[in-house]
């Protein structure tokens, strides 16, 4: 057992834990709350596969902006006291069947793949993954049109959501 | 390599060789030492943070024509320290039907998204912290986090003020965000690295010279994610008490205080990063670390003491204003001046160094006089619209007058 | 060394959860909780296979920053839908959106 | 993997400063709560209703456009980092993706969005 491994199942446990609260706490408030916990273990997962400039990122467009969001739409659809009543649908037991099934089935699956339990080699040294990055985003043969294509796909959730939240009738 | 160049890796090793040598594993003791050394950083950063309290007060003074404290200790130094006293000895309230274990949080996160900020600061070039290749980013992920107590903060106290403080605080610090990001591509472009030492070491000329337009959006842009003056409407007294934090009391509040204090002289401390070459003086950062810290702590003061002759010298601007400002008049400059900054580097990348700076001078010139002069037209427009819809009736007004006469 | 399966598993167990949230949960928001956690084990999954591949190829994480994309996108436009129907319906509860059933 | 480690450390302190420095005020201060001093705070006024208000739909207009924005502008930083060696045609491309993001704004704007109104 190495610290490595030791800091892994710590992050693990925090990001399942809040993960798991995400679904089942009953005021939304804290549900969001706890996403962004489990959002930030996420990040830290990132920065132990030592992909730092994801992990920077998942905080600020997860937690700076998309818990955000989800906090100010809670707080605009809240007229009635929801906090209180149940939250879960009469199929919940269906549902967790088949998360439960998903988890089995992802695992079983998983683990007849022959790389399942192959360990990392190490970084090479005066690797910069941010410049590699740039340079896959914008060269020709790399991922230039996936780049531009992602703005076109956020210019149309804007104006999708735009329309579509303050369209008067 | 002896302690006058080198302190912080002559006294790491040699407390490195003490731990060892009682028999310590020789990760645990790098680690216990970096745990040491960070909290005495962030001590020292507290102490600062105690000191900035009397100067803000002192110069506050200065600028409304008052003296600012001068009884307790010379110079009124000690105030201060009795100031904290009474934080801590204040009874600490929560109130009725608050969200307790969000509200107890929410201190807590304000003043750690500040503190983080330090992992990244340069204090000279062998005095790095983390010399993150994502720095830039790490400012605003900072930010976010700071961002997140806020509403933490107004949600779980129970209060319509609170909650409309922080929603209002919450929807400036988000704008002005987008400006921020915009303007921190600026340095990004020119040092090819976002990483804070890396912009340093690459800034043999000030990058505020390339670039004094993004400068500026930057120092607006952070003033607003301070709240401070003239963007601090979330404690526009007379119409939400204090904003997020009224219902805040001892040092819970004094968190968010001082949080607010130490945001305001990092920023300053990352102005002058970003944009007036950091811990480099004119060679002398290569002196002694201890020199370089006194330039880069100097620069970040003269930042400091900017955002404040600005908070006390403008008035509060409404939040309509303020979210137009940012959206109409910010946003789209920031984002021009990337564009005219990035197609400039790539055309004069090769040509002389004279003819390089001159060219991103004058772009950043002619685009701000551009954009000054669009806007003084534009709101030359708007007033003759709004002088044309009071129109009909002044012309009664006068009319009144005329038969008078 | 941690092993590429811990990293795995813990995606397919976050996966799960989320898939639960969005089987069970009555409130839309909720829902779109839920999607938000299975887009962040996929890019667990992405990351770890970067990591665990051959590091120079980039593709995992440019897939990550597109999922990034998406996941805001998703989140922008679910939540505008959510907000439009609360004000057309006066709910948000997805049970009782029901009016395609006539 | 090492500099994350400091940075861990750094948000561990940044934890524990704050938490010291109200803990020690929690020992040293009085505790004597009563109704009244525990109500919410509303001008001295008795409270009304609940903490939570009607929100103005503004709000969440301008977080939506910071997100759209948010996640655009973090796509770009990859691009200048990686500008100052790259030809002419990585900055058209720059150039296209602001573009494409300055419609978004010129459209929301159209609509009378950025309007706080």
């Amino acid at each position: 057992m190495t610290g490595e491994k030791i800091i892994f199942l710590i992050i693990a446990g925090v990001t399942l834990f809040s993960g798991f609260m995400v679904v089942t706490s009953s005021n939304l408030v804290h549900a969001a709350l706890w996403l962004v916990a489990a959002l930030f273990g996420v990040a830290m997962v990132f920065a132990l596969l030592n992909a730092g400039f994801i992990a920077v990122v998942q905080v600020v467009v997860y937690i700076g902006a998309i818990a955000i969001l989800f906090i100010f739409a809670i707080m605009l659809t809240r007229r009635e006291q929801l906090d209180h009543g149940v939250q879960v649908n009469k199929n919940w037991w269906v549902g967790a069947l088949v998360a439960v099934a998903s988890f089995a089935g992802l695992v079983f699956l998983l683990q007849s793949f022959n790389g399942f339990s192959k360990t990392a080699l190490a970084i090479p040294s005066g690797f910069d993954a941010v410049n590699q990055l740039g340079d896959a985003l914008t060269s020709p043969a790399g991922y230039v049109l996936p780049f531009e294509v992602a703005s076109v796909l956020l210019l149309a959730a804007l104006v999708g959501a735009v329309y579509l939240a303050f369209n008067k009738k | 390599m002896n302690f006058w160049s080198d302190p912080l890796k002559v006294a790491a090793d040699w407390l490195t060789g003490i731990l060892v040598g009682w028999g310590m594993n020789a990760v645990v003791a790098h680690i216990l030492l970096a745990f040491l050394g960070i909290l005495m950083l962030a001590s020292i950063l507290m102490v600062l943070d105690i000191f900035l309290v009397w100067l803000e007060r002192k110069v506050v003074a200065r600028f409304q024509d008052r003296l600012g404290p001068n009884r307790v200790g010379p110079f009124g130094l000690i105030q201060p320290f009795a100031d904290i006293i009474k934080l801590l000895i204040k009874e600490d309230t929560t109130p009725d039907g608050a969200d307790r274990v969000v509200y107890n949080i929410a201190p807590l996160l304000s003043m750690m998204s500040v503190l983080i900020l330090w992992a990244i600061v340069p204090l000279a070039p062998v005095l790095l912290g983390v010399d993150l290749n994502s720095g830039a980013l790490f400012l605003i992920a900072a930010g976010a986090i700071g961002t997140l107590s806020i509403i933490m903060a107004g949600w779980a106290s129970n209060n319509k003020f609170s909650v409309i403080g922080a929603f209002r605080q919450v929807a400036v610090m988000v704008s002005f965000e987008i400006p921020m990001l915009a303007v921190l591509l600026i340095p990004t472009i020119f040092a090819g690295s976002m990483g804070m030492n890396t912009i340093i070491q690459k800034q043999d000329i000030w990058y505020f010279l390339l670039s004094p337009l993004g400068a500026l959006i930057f120092l607006i842009a952070a003033i607003a994610e301070l709240g401070r003056a003239p963007f601090d409407l979330a404690e526009g007294e007379s119409e939400l008490v204090a904003g997020y934090n009224t219902e805040y009391s001892g040092m819970k509040f004094g968190m968010f205080y001082a949080g607010e204090l130490l945001h305001a002289f990092t920023f300053g401390g990352f102005w002058a990063i970003l944009f007036f070459g950091g811990y480099r003086f004119f060679g002398l950062e290569k002196v002694s670390p201890f020199l370089s810290i006194a330039i880069i702590l100097f620069k970040a003061l003269i930042g400091y003491w900017i955002i404040m002759w600005i908070k006390y010298t403008m008035m509060r601007i409404r939040i309509d204003q303020m979210l137009a400002f940012n959206w109409k008049f910010l946003t789209p400059i920031a984002f021009v001046l990337v564009m005219v900054t990035a197609l400039m580097n790539a055309l004069l990348r090769d040509a002389s160094s004279w003819l390089y700076i001159t060219g991103m001078i004058l772009s950043n010139i002619i685009l701000g006089w551009v954009s000054l002069e669009i806007a003084r037209l534009v709101s030359k427009k708007e007033r003759e619209r709004v002088e044309g819809l009071k129109q009909p009736a002044l012309s009664k007004a006068e009319g009144v007058v005329e038969a008078h006469h | 060394m941690i092993p590429l399966s811990w990293y795995l598993i813990l995606a397919a167990a976050l996966f799960s959860i989320g898939l639960y949230g969005v089987l069970a949960r009555r409130n839309a928001v909720a829902i779109l909780l839920g999607v938000e956690l299975m887009l962040n084990a996929v890019n667990i999954n992405l990351v770890a296979f970067w990591r665990y591949g051959d590091v120079a190829q980039m593709a995992g994480q440019v897939f990550a920053i597109i999922v990034f994309a998406v996941a805001a996108a998703e989140v922008a436009v679910g939540l505008a839908l959510v907000i439009s129907v609360y004000r057309r319906r006066n709910t948000v509860i997805a049970e009782e959106l029901d009016i395609l059933k006539w | 993997m090492n500099e994350w480690l400091y940075i861990g450390l750094f948000f561990i302190v940044g934890l524990i400063i704050p938490f010291g420095a109200i803990a020690v005020a929690w020992i040293l201060g009085p505790k004597k709560p009563n109704p009244i001093k525990q109500s919410t705070y509303e001008c001295g006024i008795e409270p009304v209703g609940d903490g939570w208000v009607q929100f103005k739909a503004q709000y969440y207009i301008f977080a939506l456009v910071f997100l759209v924005f948010d996640v655009e502008t973090v796509f770009l930083f990859p691009w200048a980092v990686k500008l100052g060696q790259l030809g002419l045609f990585a900055v058209i491309e720059g150039i296209i993706f602001i573009m494409i993001l300055m419609v978004g704004l010129v459209y929301t704007w159209r609509k009378g969005m950025l309007e706080w109104a």
